[in-house]
């Protein structure tokens, strides 16, 4: 079972974002599960959401307490809630910035996870870039089913498709793909530094 | 079909499968999705013909169905928590009037302290009101629960709650089948009220009973439940039969056959607790989960049979009766009474604290070695709550609980569970 | 569809007439009758009420049928009476009293524009009775005997029907036409009526005619005298016979200035007829004031109208040449006129009388027991019969207030008795009368406000230069609407109050014509139909214990 | 006779008029009425709101060929009308709780619609507590709403059925269970009193009237009026109670015709929230004439009389005939 955890702010789409990832999986025929942690939270308000992936029918409800994926869609949070809390070391990790993790201060943390498995993408760029407002949850999803591979950028766009629709759809779609070709590029420059 | 979807949405879409025809809608948290989505289907004509109607409250929106129900409209509303308490006194009106209005409960806490989150305070607090109260695993449960609940609710002339779990089920979006019109059609006749108000035949519904015949209207009340626990098998069996899944029933065992521990539970929970039990069972444990779907009415013979074989059974509960302990506990009691079993109450998740399977795991294997306290509060954070005896003790005056509690947490949300 | 209602919860309609209600009384709601002021008043025994009930419909032939019941010339009545009656009326006490008289007078009037006649009697009784006189109390007397079926026989001294209508009663308060097609219409029923014929000796007009009974109305016209010294060239004159002369061809001789003397009716009338006949100055003498003049107000108040002169308090002690001496009175502490010794002359071409009129009883010489009292006969005011068995009499020549109304009452009366006497039986009793319905019994606020309507009177003018009736009558909406400001004191009318008031549907209605009844099964005897009833025809009476 | 005529005898105030032909005729008077509440309920001798009710159903009944159904609150009209086993009703008929009748329309009227049985139409009633206290919230949202309901609150100012305990229609000084003829301001406090009529008008509802069962071709017009328009309509029908203001019980229709003709209980219509039309004061009499025969008024006068209050109440009548006109020009004196 994929667990991946969501962290952002009030009105960034934050639970959108867990609720697409539910439905990519599930039009690459998986089960999945997306939830908030429900509450009373107001736009700017820190935001976690949830989503479980998996082979069969997922049954536990609890908050996601040890996470797979962590899908951080604003740095901000970095230093004021503890987005690492029980991330495998062996997780993904993807940080909405243009920022390198040093930059923001968490290096220290990061090396405690496999290198090739953390990355960051400008997605509020991106998403200015495509449509004009600075949503960065899909555009994260482009990004996470290139770092991951556990769903494909076809199932996102329908998922996007899904939740959207007409230019806010369409627009999603293409920046989902500009952070998927950006994060697979990162990932390449990765490798090569590796092999290098 | 199958879907990926909210499951306040879910439910939307099969309620408004089975034709309402007057849905009365109050917005409280978190049934608010559940409404906007009907209210969406009949503004956008997808529901037709339907009288959608924006109250002023609670108390008016169970008035409203009940006159809708007594003309003869097929009645739907949803609500939860201080709503179910803002209407409880209509909610006694339609099942004493006998009127076959189904309601989703989003189950949440009560206040105060004010909490939206999820428990079953809501419904229990209904527990004696004379409605049938069903409850749902998960979102597939739920809304096939509803498309059984006008069934049995017009067969009997009663009205049904269908109680789901608030946030947990309602805001959760999961793989749920969703029916076609042609199949809820052919399970789910048309309403053909006991009792309509119409000038062909005017009768007056609602005449004062002194004591000469209130018992004896009480006691049809109680007899009408009882044959609604041979009819729930049943529909849920002719449910099968045409949607092709189990849902709803009385009580489902799981893993219970050769069960020493049965854990006891309603709603949502079930789910984590199969994957406790499956871990606990992997270690060996012999022990098993027995999920009540129909609370009321209370299937005692059900739940006799199902827990008589085992050695210990554990309630754990979302609801909690203050100055005695389990509410549904103390229904179980009543179906094992003269049974010698161990019997544990466990009160979990209450305003919407995380149970996790770590907790269930660690308090089961406590239950199983009998070194569990017999009423016992999961996840309570004990040095918060000594600290305020503390104060209690050294000061009569010591300030609103909730106040000091909040004190000593900081800031609520900041926490993931 | 029949429907498997829940138990208890759900209830049959109207299942509550199960509950008989009524067990809760303690005081029971009674349909009454009361008897209206203006019927308790009427000296013809008119129900005025009950005609004006279907005047108020627009029946006005029922309306008429049911007035001559009573009293048979409705469009003299509506002329000549007096109507008491409005005194009385209830509505006097809220606006203004309703015109009976004048509906009367309509109705009268209709009756005779659409030649509405009197039913003759079904059966022959066989018997036959003579009237003596064809005034007012004798025709009305000669019409109820006639409906009972007897042949009738009026012997009249006079040259016409009418009596002191006739002689008495001026034209252009009692035109001539109308007078004769009333009592037209009763000779139109078989009454033989001979003109001319003075019954001299009754005893012998009784046996010789074969009569069974009698009814004496001679009437009064015999003019009473007093003795004012005269000189032979002073003209002394009475009203009865100037009066009289009116009807006859040569009109009287009364010169430029004619002083009338005495304080009645007769007297007004003499002063209004010598104004239309064209004197310049017509002065009345009377010895007292005009609050205490015996003649009708309203009519006093007409003839100053018309230019007639009183001199109050004076008294006449000589007749000189073309001059009075007039003596001045003052009245003392029991209001009777004493001299005070001051003289003065008043000019005067002609002196007429109006002292009042006895009765010419010549024709009853030999009669047994008949008593004679103050110049009239002595009758039993219960039967009208006189001391002689079989001889009943009644109008001015009987002890009673001398007018028209009153005489047609003793003809009525008079008529049920010699009915009786003659079939030897005791009149059916007179319903008893009812409590009478005083205007504390009513509930006036459901009567809308509706002022009197004033009948047209003809302008002074024409009034005192020709004979043309001064009162005109009302057109068909006023009277209608007059007839409908009757407040049918103490009789239901219909009004549904009581139906529709009952908090609890107790009050059954039987249909138009026959009002209601108490359903006593659910009558709680709350009262509110008592209190609500217009015209008092409810009374609460306790339950008997 | 075609030119209009006049009824004086027959009668222009009263229920009945025999020469009107039976069409013309009040409801009331006619041997078809439907008796929409029967005998043999168990109201007091003398009751104003059964007899309100009866008026007022039965002109209902009339306006739609008997094509009616009733919601009611809980209360006096209740209670009296159908203990079980027996129920006076002869409509169809619903009682569910004290403060929803009007959301019980609302559910009636919402079904009717849905099954389009559009001849069907639906009355909501309740007492003054059910009405302008515990059942306002359900009123205000039905008028919000513009539910197809009309509504009759039959004012007996007061929670009779309980006992005669105040309610926010009660009037000043008037001595209640709760309000007892007691200290410096014996009776219910001179507050700023709750006029619901007034705040039916501020919904702007199609209709709004007020009534007495003191003048019945009054309140079935009212009724028959209220019955053409779709929509949200209020009737308030003052009904006295003969036990709750200690008036005899024949004076039932008396004290409510009083009412109206001192000026304290202003008889009118409006609609969509504009006064269109006022029953003007017949014969004006001062509010003594009214308040002298209730007992619970009787702390207003003898020896210790309270003669300020009676005259803060004569301002009252006063300020009400001023406001709504009232007085007829001529008879304004």
């Amino acid at each position: 079972m994929l667990q991946v955890r969501f962290h952002g702010r009030g009105g960034q789409g934050v639970v959108t974002a867990a609720e697409m990832l539910s439905i990519a999986a599930f039009t690459q025929g998986r089960h999945a599960m997306a939830f908030p942690s429900f509450g009373s939270e107001r736009t700017g308000a820190p935001v976690v959401a949830f989503c479980r992936i998996d082979d069969h029918e997922i049954r536990s409800r609890e908050p996601i307490l040890a996470p797979d994926v962590l899908i951080i869609q604003d740095p901000t949070l970095l230093h004021q809630v503890d987005v690492f809390q029980g991330l495998h070391t062996d997780g993904y990790v993807l940080i909405n910035s243009t920022r390198s993790f040093d930059e923001l201060g968490i290096g220290d943390i990061i090396s405690r996870f496999r290198h090739e498995r953390l990355t960051n993408v400008a997605a509020t760029e991106i998403a200015m870039k495509h449509l004009g407002r600075p949503v960065a949850n899909a555009v994260l999803l482009g990004g996470f089913a290139a770092l991951s591979g556990l769903i494909t950028l076809d199932a996102v766009s329908h998922a996007i498709r899904d939740k959207f629709s007409g230019k806010v759809a369409e627009g999603n779609v293409a920046a989902a793909a500009e952070a998927y070709d950006f994060v697979k590029q990162e990932l390449l420059e990765l490798a090569h530094a590796q092999t290098d | 079909m199958l879907k990926q979807i909210e499951g306040s949405r879910a439910v939307a879409e099969a309620v408004a499968l089975c034709r309402p025809e007057v849905i009365c809608a109050y917005p409280i948290s978190p049934q608010t999705h559940i409404v906007e989505g009907l209210g969406e289907l009949v503004k956008s004509g997808a529901l037709t013909p339907c009288e959608f109607i924006n109250v002023e409250s609670e108390f008016a929106a169970m008035s409203v169905a009940i006159g809708a129900s007594a003309a003869g409209a097929r009645s739907y509303t949803a609500t939860a928590s201080q709503g179910l308490l803002f209407m409880a006194e209509a909610i006694y009106n339609a099942s004493g009037l006998g009127l076959p209005i189904v309601m989703t409960v989003a189950n949440r806490a009560i206040g105060a302290p004010i909490n939206i989150w999820n428990d079953h305070s809501d419904s229990m607090s209904q527990r004696d009101c004379g409605w049938i109260q069903l409850f749902a695993e998960n979102n597939q449960e739920a809304l096939d629960l509803h498309i059984q609940a006008f069934k049995l609710g017009e067969e009997l002339s009663m009205p049904v709650m269908v109680c789901m779990d608030g946030f947990i089920l309602t805001h959760a979006y999961e793989r749920i089948d969703m029916p076609t019109q042609q199949q809820v059609d052919a399970f789910l006749p048309p309403y053909e009220p006991r009792q309509v108000l119409d000038p062909a035949d005017p009768v007056s519904i609602g005449a004062m009973v002194g004591p000469e015949a209130f018992m004896e209207v009480r006691y049809l009340a109680h007899a009408k439940q009882t044959l609604a626990l041979e009819r729930i098998p049943q529909i849920a069996g002719e449910f099968a039969q045409a949607f092709g899944r189990e849902s709803g029933g009385l009580v489902r065992a799981y893993r219970c056959d050769d069960a020493e521990t049965i854990v006891v539970a309603l709603g949502s929970v079930i789910g984590t607790l199969k994957d406790t039990v499956d871990e606990l069972r992997n270690d060996g444990l012999k022990i098993g989960v027995l999920s009540i779907r129909s609370f009321r009415p209370f299937p005692l013979t059900a739940v006799r049979d199902l827990l008589q074989g085992a050695k210990r059974v554990v309630v754990l509960e979302k609801s909690f009766s203050v100055g005695l302990g389990g509410v549904v506990s103390s229904n179980v009691r009543v179906a094992l009474s003269g049974l010698q079993l161990h019997g544990y109450t466990v009160i979990a998740g209450l305003g919407g604290r995380a149970i996790t399977k770590a907790s269930l795991a660690a308090t089961l294997r406590e239950a199983v070695a009998d070194k569990l306290q017999p009423l016992t509060f999961m996840d309570l954070d004990w040095r918060i709550v000594n600290r305020q005896l503390e104060r209690e003790a050294a000061t009569r005056r010591s300030g609103p609980i909730a106040e000091n509690l909040l004190r000593d947490v900081g800031a609520v949300a900041s926490k993931v569970h | 569809m029949t429907m498997q209602k829940p138990f208890a919860i759900t209830l049959d309609p109207g299942s509550s007439l199960a509950n008989k209600t009524g067990t809760w009384r303690t005081e029971r709601p009674v349909y009454v009758d009361r008897l209206p002021p203006c019927n308790a008043q009427c000296p013809a025994g008119e129900d005025i009420q009950g005609w004006l009930f279907h005047a108020e419909s627009g029946d006005y032939e029922a309306a008429w049928r049911h007035l001559i019941r009573d009293n048979p010339f409705p469009a003299i009545m509506g002329r000549v009476c007096y109507h008491t009656c409005e005194g009385a009326c209830n509505r006097g006490k809220i606006d203004a009293a309703v015109g009976i008289n004048s509906v009367e007078r309509f109705l009268g009037d209709e009756a005779l524009r659409r030649c509405w006649q009197f039913a003759t009697p079904a059966a022959e009784s066989g018997r036959h009775v003579l009237v003596v006189g064809a005034g007012p109390s004798g025709m009305s007397a000669a019409y109820h005997l006639r409906r009972m079926g007897h042949s009738v026989t009026v012997k009249e001294a006079g040259p016409l029907m009418g009596g002191m209508m006739r002689f008495g009663i001026p034209k252009y308060r009692l035109p001539r036409n109308v007078l004769d097609a009333e009592m037209q219409r009763i000779v139109a029923m078989g009454v033989k009526v001979e003109l001319n014929t003075k019954v001299a000796n009754l005893t012998d007009a009784m046996r010789d005619g074969g009569f069974d009974a009698t009814f004496l109305a001679v009437g009064a016209h015999i003019a009473k005298r007093a003795f004012i010294p005269a000189v032979d060239s002073s003209r002394i004159l009475d009203a009865v016979s100037v009066l009289r002369s009116m009807e006859g061809e040569d009109q009287p001789m009364l010169g430029r200035r004619v002083v009338v003397y005495g304080g009645g009716n007769t007297a007004i009338d003499m002063a209004r007829t010598a104004k239309r006949l064209g004197v310049t100055e017509a002065i009345i003498v009377y010895r007292r004031t005009r609050e205490r003049m015996p003649a009708h107000d309203f009519e006093v108040e007409e003839a100053l109208q018309e230019g007639v002169m009183v001199k109050w308090l004076s008294t006449i002690r000589q007749a000189g040449e073309g001059a009075l001496t007039i003596e001045k009175m003052v009245l003392d502490a029991k209001g009777n006129p004493q001299p005070t010794g001051e003289f003065e002359s008043l000019e005067a071409d002609s002196l007429v009388l109006a002292l009042g009129q006895d009765v010419d009883l010549s024709l009853l010489e030999g009669v047994p027991g008949l008593e004679i009292k103050d110049g009239v006969v002595q009758v039993d005011p219960a039967t009208m019969m006189t001391g002689h068995a079989g001889l009943f009499a009644g109008g001015d020549m009987v002890p009673a207030e001398r007018n028209v109304t009153v005489a047609v009452g003793h003809g009525k009366k008079a008529a049920r008795h010699i009915d009786a006497w003659l079939r030897g039986t005791q009149p059916q009793a007179e319903p008893k009368k009812h409590a009478p319905a005083t205007f504390e019994l009513l509930n006036p606020w459901y009567y809308s406000d509706a002022p009197k309507t004033v009948q047209p009177q003809l302008e002074i003018a024409r009034r005192t230069s020709s004979f043309d009736e001064v009162q005109g009558g009302l057109t068909e909406d006023n009277a209608l609407f007059e007839a409908r400001r009757c407040l049918s004191c103490g009789n239901c009318f219909e009004c549904d109050n009581c139906y529709g008031v009952c908090p609890d549907n107790a009050v059954i209605k039987l249909g138009s014509g026959k009002r209601f009844a108490f359903n006593y099964d659910y009558c709680k005897g709350c009262g509110v139909c008592a209190s609500e009833c217009p015209c008092g025809a409810i009374e609460m009476v306790p339950e008997a214990v | 006779m075609n030119a209009p005529i006049k009824f004086y005898q027959t009668g222009t105030f009263t229920v009945g008029n025999r020469l009107l032909s039976a069409e013309q005729r009040s409801v009331q008077a006619s041997l078809e009425r439907n008796n929409s509440l029967n005998s043999g309920h168990r109201a007091c001798q003398g009751c104003g709101e059964a007899l309100g009710a009866r008026y007022a159903v039965d002109a209902a009944m009339r306006a739609t060929q008997g094509q009616l159904i009733a919601a009611n609150a809980t209360g006096c009209l209740e209670v009296f009308s159908t203990p079980y086993p027996e129920t006076s009703w002869q409509l169809p008929w619903i009682h569910s709780l004290f403060g929803n009748a009007a959301a019980v329309g609302t559910g009636i009227a919402a079904a009717i619609k849905v099954k389009g049985r559009n001849n069907l139409r639906v009355i909501a009633q309740g007492g003054d507590g059910g009405t302008t206290d515990i059942g306002f919230g359900c009123l205000s949202g039905m008028f919000e709403r513009n539910d197809d309901v009309l509504y009759i609150c039959y004012d007996n100012e007061a929670y009779m059925n309980t006992g005669v305990q105040r309610s926010s229609a009660t009037p000043p000084a008037a001595r209640t269970a709760t309000t007892m003829a007691v200290g410096t301001e014996p009776g219910a406090v001179f507050g700023q009193g709750k006029n619901v009529p007034l705040i039916a008008m501020a919904h702007e509802i199609p209709y709004v009237a007020t009534a007495t069962v003191a003048d019945l071709h009054d309140l079935e017009a009212k009724v028959e009026r209220a019955m053409g328009i779709h929509g949200a309509r209020y009737l308030h029908i003052l009904v006295p109670c003969p036990l709750g203001w200690g008036a005899a019980s024949n004076d039932t229709i008396r004290l409510a015709r009083l009412a109206r003709e001192t000026g304290l209980f202003p008889v009118f219509e409006a609609e969509r929230g504009e006064v269109t039309a006022v029953t003007k004061i017949r014969r004006r009499v001062p509010v003594e004439e009214y308040l002298r025969p209730q007992k619970r008024f009787a702390h207003l006068f003898g020896p210790q009389g309270q003669s300020h209050m009676l005259e803060r109440i004569q301002a009252q009548a006063d300020r009400n005939i001023k406001r709504f006109g009232l007085l007829d020009t001529e008879s304004a004196q």
